[in-house]
């Protein structure tokens, strides 16, 4: 990895740029109606953080913005266009996704579930060739997966695992990647680590990244943008610092909480009060 | 002699060549009476050595015991083919055929065209004839086919005089009823319904029963519940496979229900083996006297 | 770091593709040794100066009859309908995502054989059984998805209808059958075993001719077929449509094994042992091709030993296929390492 | 920020209380629904009883059940000698088919496994045409023993392959696919043997067929077999619902697998060997039963081993009563008519199963 | 749940009264060695949180000490008796293990699923008594999941799903519990929401607890004591406050980080600093 332009603050709001956008969207399963008249644009270029307690419709909208779930209303049109007008494959070569909890097929090597991003790709009769080959080596090095290429998928560790399912999204080289908690599994380094490659492909591909996460302080310095879910509405929506604010996160999340801007960047931190998160007897840290 | 209305509507005349043989498949051709002949079935085997032709090859079956005779009487010594994988249609053509006698035959309809590019085919002579024709009819045709129409009829006509000698032999059969079942591995088969070829028995004076008419082809089948359906003057009981199969004899002498028929307490039935329950089921001019000779015993105990 | 690791995989992905071809070379080599065996072999003596011209159709006679009209169709036969039955099998069991997919199990099979014996029952000969048969089979595809239909079809949804349809078929087949009072016991045989006795050129150009349609359609279906097994969700966030290539495949598969079973019975375990074992050779899970030349050189070598085995020849070739797969099977099961 | 005493959010007891109500009303609607099966199993046996090829009036039938007609009477003897020793095969066989289903779908976790997966149907008759064939074997009492010997060898065989493949696939997958290698040589050895011997084959043929028919003699041999069998599948609920978890959650809940996985395997193989030997090979009951009492009571093998084995009894004694309706003086194989009776069923049931669709 | 009264610091060190220790175990896959001549104890009463770099053997260690895992070498000791000379059963009724990401059998339901934990309690004929359905309505209870009782697992959100296999764990009633990763897809608020129960279990009923955690705060908050994994060595062990260094964070993990007590309460905030963390123009927090 290179050393990175710095971030243009571009925040363009107008419909017209953003590059997916859904309407009115309603979606849900079977018998369960879980997003219901929600607007919601992604503006080219951005980094949005999707957050929201469990089971406030996170997936599930992605999976929708990504037409894995069929609306009930609404729509969504991707570069102005509506995604349900548009071929499989034009989709999959612009828009990536990660699923929240993808599975493996048994056997399967890292390298050979990788190349499978880009399937996109393929013409009918070419097989894969080299050009493939390189975006693959591209992927699993910014991954950090290059030494389990070899490897079955199922002997590595959770880690490494979600690592590879964030190379075989990166190999899709779409411009727009929907990313369902890329940092599941992942330690702190590594989650550092995936959050700043984001922000570089950002920065120097000017991708499109919409992304799950749990962790407000990573949201709040990675995102431009931060997306608050409830029950399926959007409870709050723009730059983080304006957004994160300890009420709302007592009214979102139900936590109380202390919401402090870190000394060195002045993003905020949130310190989660939990029962028991108090010490009795604070100590100095060495 | 007795043709068959389909045979002479399209054939040549019989025994004269060159002879044209319209069949279920199209149309055989023969210049000369042909020499060399190749049998694909078992009946077939039979008619040809009733009518004294030594065929080039036969379906190496095991020989039933009319065959095995026939065979010894002769000193016979034919090749065969192992027909296990259906016919070998190399091995036929290797034995250099000038026809091929298939006037009976299941897979007929998917063999045909490779068996009339060795040679011109026998076949039976309309789209049902496998059903249709009986063994007379069969004996008929490959006779005409063959060049030796009177010797089919000579064949034809020593069965008839051999089922007239055993009926004026045991005048008890005249007028009385009779049922003939076989046991089946997995059912009974109520074998003697009306309009089956059931010759065999009412050439020798038996008649069927009235219940023979609730039987056809279609549904033949027997539940043991209603065994008593089998109630005739004499009852015979065929085990096409051996004795054995979903009723072994001993089986069936011991059921209750088969013990409480009239016709069993009186002891007027009969059981006869696989030896004879196959020329019965595929009659042919060998074969039926052969079994004659073993079944009028067994009906003449029985219909006492 | 990438330019480190791009020869790597470069040499990788060729590894595997000599892999690949290598195996496919052998495979195709075996089955060309085994057909030029069978055309060798036979019960009638040629002399091998008249084989070479009899073999394409040049010479006359009795060789000209032997070689030309029996043992090229009937190896020939046997290649086609081999590739047939593991190119379906193969192709079932990666679109349910279980080995024990096959076209059998889905009610396929068993659609046919009861289309094709009811119009045998009726009287139809040849062709019309052939056509009854797909139709047959492909019907009973096209049913059992359909009946599977709810917003979508799981895999496991459409294996349970499929079972039933099955069902529901062969007991139409068995009370045919059954019916069928006189069904000889050598006719039911061929049936149920399958045979490659009756071969002959129509069928080779039939079979030829659906190898070569099934060949192209494999090929748009087997892009997307690579995607599905990382589930529904991710082939089609990588541009697979999934219920659209289901459905294609299902149609493919049910009309690849009718075609087969048609004209050879319904050759036991090809279709089964195919695609396993051509993954293990070839150790990936994608492997139609290999999938094809393995059914093929198994039905090919179990043709030729039925016909040419001391002792036992000859019987049905249906009899001997899985005498060939199986024990390969099991003993790439205990000794294959563990990267399907 | 000083330590907060307030609790978690409690929720209010009522809900506690809801939810036991609810767990314990889904068990209450359990027992229902297995009551209902006895009922229909019952049903199923007394529709045995009355109904055949031929037609015997309802006095009749309750006369005969009172003892109230002479022993020698025609219709009695139906009655007793075929109808009750029919009914009774059909209740044990289909019971064991069905319980052995739900156990050999828990143990390969292949929902496509049915009883027979392990090549126990063929091995039974690839044991029963070798003592046809070379031991002069007749009849179906005789049959049994063979077929019972043969399908625990081959069963046998295959559980050794499939622990020697562990190390190559993973354990249900070897399992699955040594029981199918090995059905398929048998098959073929089968084939090879019966090839030229029409009679043979004919014999082969009736037992292969699967029927009820003229096989009640067979009770005597089977029933320790059946029971020994239900009663080894009782204590296997609660380690086959571990087992669904995977080896790994279920180790971890205490279950020795592999020694329960054997157990299990054992008991399948004792059910459907027994079934298999006694009318032949209809282990389709069993994939059927086993569907259809996962599809009415879910996942718990607790209840759905009993669900099985009734849900197999029901299918095949309805199945028996019907091929003896059809029209006319025959009967059908009892396996066609399984299959007419409970393919709807199960498709309609596989239909109406909420699943999300994938 | 009641008050619970203050952690008691207690941290009596003697092998003796460790309820679960290993003793030079090599443990690994097939072909791998993961851990070799590990030796660790854990008093009964403690949390420990396991952490360290993905693949460093976590998970691993965490198998080996429920005996999911054959040793290669060493051995267990649970209250003193070797592992492996105990039967599952009792093993189960003491020590319940949550594995990184456990598959639930398709259709089946939360309530099925968590009562599945009461597996080691049950008698061979026994049917589930009115006791045992307390327990497992407590566990949905404390968990978070009661309203889903009926749903199918498989139609649950990814935070709901580990909650429910949480909730299986509690429902074996063990003293001594193995989590691996238990507040991986949950969000914040149910994040300390589990950690606080874990707190609470430890103290109202004694409980043992070993979790792997990638969470550095909330393992220095809530754990008794850390162990630090890498490559399969225990690089450090000992009180959070103690262990967490900027130093070691960067040794272990190669993350440069700052490291500074939560003004509050004073354990140890990590703050990671990613390229993209720094932010150009620090804000003032509303
Ligand atoms: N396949 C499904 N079938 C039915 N309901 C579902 C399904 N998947 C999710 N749900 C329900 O829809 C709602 C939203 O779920 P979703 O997965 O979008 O939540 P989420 O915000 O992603 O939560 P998490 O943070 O736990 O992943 C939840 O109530 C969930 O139970
Ligand atoms: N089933 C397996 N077969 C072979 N190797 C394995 C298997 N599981 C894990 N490994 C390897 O063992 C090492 C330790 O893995 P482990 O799962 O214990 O890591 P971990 O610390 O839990 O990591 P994570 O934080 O990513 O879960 C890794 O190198 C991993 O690739
Ligand atoms: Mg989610
Ligand atoms: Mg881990």
């Amino acid at each position: 990895m290179t050393a990175v332009p710095p971030i243009a603050e571009d925040r363009s709001d107008g419909p017209h740029s953003d590059i997916l956008r859904a309407e009115a969207i309603r979606v849900g399963y079977d018998t369960r109606v879980v997003i219901d008249g929600l607007d919601v644009g992604f503006p080219v270029g951005s980094i949005t953080a999707l957050v929201g307690p469990n089971a406030s419709g996170k997936s599930t909208l992605l999976k929708a913005l990504a037409r894995l779930l069929p609306l009930q209303a609404g729509q969504v049109l991707l570069d102005g266009a509506a995604l349900q007008t548009m071929s499989s494959r034009v989709i999959a070569q612009r828009l990536g996704v990660l699923p929240q909890s993808p599975l493996a097929p048994e056997g399967i090597t890292v390298a050979d579930l990788v190349s499978r991003g880009r399937h996109p790709h393929g013409r009918l009769l070419r097989r894969s060739g080299v050009d493939d080959l390189r975006v693959v080596a591209d992927a699993l090095v910014v991954t950090g997966t290059a030494e389990l290429a070899d490897r079955p998928v199922e002997s590595l560790s959770g880690g490494q695992r979600q690592r590879v399912w964030i190379a075989m999204a990166l190999a899709q080289q779409t411009s727009l990647l929907l990313l369902d908690e890329p940092t599941t599994y992942l330690d702190i380094a590594h989650q550092i680590e995936v959050l700043d490659l984001l922000a570089d492909l950002r920065a120097a591909a000017s991708k499109t990244i919409v992304m799950v996460l749990h962790d407000l302080e990573q949201a709040a310095a990675y995102a431009d943008r931060l997306l608050v879910l409830s029950e399926g509405r959007l409870v709050a929506e723009g730059p983080p610092r304006e957004v994160l604010t300890e009420q709302l996160v007592q009214d979102v999340f139900g936590l109380r909480s202390r919401i402090i801007p870190d000394p060195d960047t002045g993003t905020p931190l949130i310190l989660p009060r939990g029962r028991h998160s108090s010490s009795p007897t604070p100590q100095e840290i060495p | 002699s007795c043709s068959t209305s389909a045979e002479t509507e399209a054939s040549g005349e019989c025994g004269v060549f060159p002879y044209t043989l319209a069949h279920a498949f199209g149309s055989s051709a023969f210049e000369e009476s042909p020499e060399r002949i190749a049998v694909v079935t078992d009946v077939d085997l039979d008619i040809a050595i009733a009518l004294g032709v030594e065929p080039v090859i036969y379906p190496g079956y095991e020989l039933g015991a009319w065959q095995q005779e026939a065979f010894d009487e002769r000193g016979l010594q034919l090749d065969s083919y192992d027909p296990a994988d259906g016919i070998d249609f190399e091995a036929i053509a290797a034995s250099k055929p000038d026809a091929i006698l298939a006037t009976s035959g299941w897979s007929l309809d998917e063999d045909y065209e490779k068996l009339s590019a060795i040679a011109p085919v026998i076949a039976y002579t309309t789209e049902d004839g496998l059903d249709a024709m009986t063994w007379a009819d069969r004996t008929e045709l490959a006779g005409c086919a063959l060049g030796i129409p009177e010797k089919a009829d000579a064949a034809i006509e020593g069965v008839g005089d051999a089922f007239a000698a055993a009926a004026a032999a045991h005048p008890e059969f005249a007028g009385k009823t009779i049922t003939y079942a076989v046991i089946h591995p997995d059912q009974i088969t109520y074998s003697s319904y009306q309009g089956s070829d059931v010759s065999f028995f009412t050439d020798l004076g038996f008649t069927l029963p009235e219940i023979a008419a609730e039987f056809t082809g279609d549904n033949a089948g027997l539940s043991k519940e209603n065994i008593d359906k089998l109630e005739a003057d004499v009852l015979v009981i065929g085990y096409p496979f051996g004795d054995e199969g979903l009723l072994t004899r001993s089986e069936l002498e011991s059921d209750p229900l088969f013990q409480s028929l009239d016709v069993v307490k009186r002891g007027a039935y009969g059981v006869i083996g696989d030896d004879v329950a196959s020329p019965i089921a595929y009659p042919s001019p060998l074969g039926l006297p052969w079994a004659l000779d073993a079944v009028a015993p067994v009906l003449a105990t029985a219909a006492k | 770091m990438t330019d480190a690791l791009l020869p790597l995989l470069v040499r990788e992905r060729r590894r595997d593709r000599t892999r690949s071809a290598l195996v496919c070379l052998v495979l195709s080599v075996a089955i060309l040794a085994f057909a030029a065996a069978e055309i060798l072999a036979g019960s009638a003596d040629i002399a091998l100066d008249d084989m070479i011209p009899a073999a394409f159709g040049q010479g006359e006679g009795l060789a000209a009859y032997v070689v030309f009209e029996t043992r090229v169709p009937r190896a020939l036969v046997a290649l086609l309908s081999g590739a047939l039955f593991g190119l379906a099998g193969h192709l079932y069991q990666r679109l349910v995502g279980n080995v024990l997919a096959t076209p059998d199990i889905l009610g396929i099979s068993a659609g046919a054989s009861a289309a094709a014996t009811a119009v045998l029952t009726l009287g139809a000969v040849g062709i019309g059984v052939q056509v009854s048969a797909v139709v047959g089979a492909v019907g009973v595809a096209a049913l059992v998805f359909l009946l599977s239909w709810h917003r979508g079809v799981s895999p496991y949804r459409l294996v349970l209808v499929g079972i039933g349809i099955g069902a529901c078929a062969s007991a139409v087949t068995t009370y045919l059958v059954t019916r069928a009072d006189e069904m000889s016991v050598e006719r039911a045989l061929r049936w149920m075993i399958g045979s490659l006795s009756g071969a002959d050129w129509a069928g080779v150009w039939v079979l030829l001719l659906t190898l070569a349609v099934g060949a192209v359609l494999l090929l748009f279906a087997s892009r997307g077929l690579r995607t599905f097994a990382l589930g529904d969700d991710l082939a089609a966030a990588l541009g697979t449509r999934v219920s659209r290539l289901r459905f294609g495949s299902l149609l493919l598969g049910a009309g690849l094994a009718a075609v087969a079973t048609s004209i050879t019975g319904p050759i036991g375990f090809v279709a089964l042992v195919a695609g396993p074992l051509a993954a293990r050779l070839v150790r990936r899970t994608d492997a139609a091709v290999a999938a094809a030349l393995v059914g093929a050189v198994i039905v090919v070598a179990a043709d030729l030993i039925a016909q040419t085995a001391p002792f036992i020849s000859p019987v049905p070739t249906g009899s001997i296929t899985a005498v060939i797969g199986a024990p390969a099977l099991i003993y790439l099961l205990v000794h294959g390492r563990r990267r399907s | 920020m000083p330590s907060d005493p307030a609790l978690l959010p409690r929720a209010p007891l009522t809900l506690d209380d809801r939810l036991l109500t609810q767990v314990s009303t889904r068990g209450r609607r359990r027992v229902l629904g297995l009551l209902g099966l006895l009922a229909l199993t019952a049903i199923g046996v007394v529709l045995s009883f009355a109904l055949g090829a031929r037609h015997i009036a309802p006095g009749v039938v309750v006369e005969t059940l009172l003892g109230l007609r002479p022993a020698d009477d025609y219709e009695t003897l139906v009655i007793v000698t075929e109808r009750m020793p029919r009914a009774l095969l059909a209740l044990l066989v289909g019971a064991s088919l069905g319980c052995s289903g739900v156990i050999m779908q828990a143990l390969t976790r292949n929902p496509l496994a049915d009883p027979g997966v392990l090549g126990i149907e063929l091995g039974a008759a690839f044991a029963v045409l070798l003592g046809i064939l070379f031991f002069g074997v007749r009849g179906a009492s005789s049959y049994f023993w063979w077929a019972l010997a043969g399908s625990a060898v081959t069963a046998c065989i295959v559980l050794a392959i499939a622990r020697l493949a562990r190390l190559a696939a993973s354990a249900t997958i070897s399992l699955v696919i040594a029981g199918a290698a090995l059905s398929a040589i048998l098959g073929s050895l089968i084939t090879l043997l019966i090839v030229r011997d029409t009679a043979v084959y004919a014999h082969y043929n009736y037992w292969s067929v699967g029927q009820l028919n003229g096989r009640a003699g067979v009770i005597d041999e089977i029933w320790p077999f059946a029971l020994a069998g239900l009663l080894l599948a009782v204590p296997l609920g609660r380690p086959l619902n571990a087992l669904a978890l995977g080896d790994e959650v279920a180790e971890g809940l205490g279950l020795a697998v592999g020694r329960w996985q054997l157990f299990g395997a054992v008991t399948a193989v004792v059910l459907c060997a027994a079934a298999t030997a006694a009318v032949g090979p209809v282990a389709f009951v069993g994939l059927l039963g086993a569907h259809t009492a996962r599809l009415l009571v879910g996942g718990d093998h607790r209840w759905l081993l009993p669900y099985g084995a009734l849900c197999g009894a029901v299918l095949l004694l309805l199945a028996d009563v019907a091929c003896r309706l059809i029209p006319g003086n025959g009967e059908l194989q009892v396996a066609i008519a399984t299959a007419v009776i409970g393919a709807p069923v199960f498709v309609a049931l596989a239909r109406g199963r909420k699943v999300v669709p994938a």
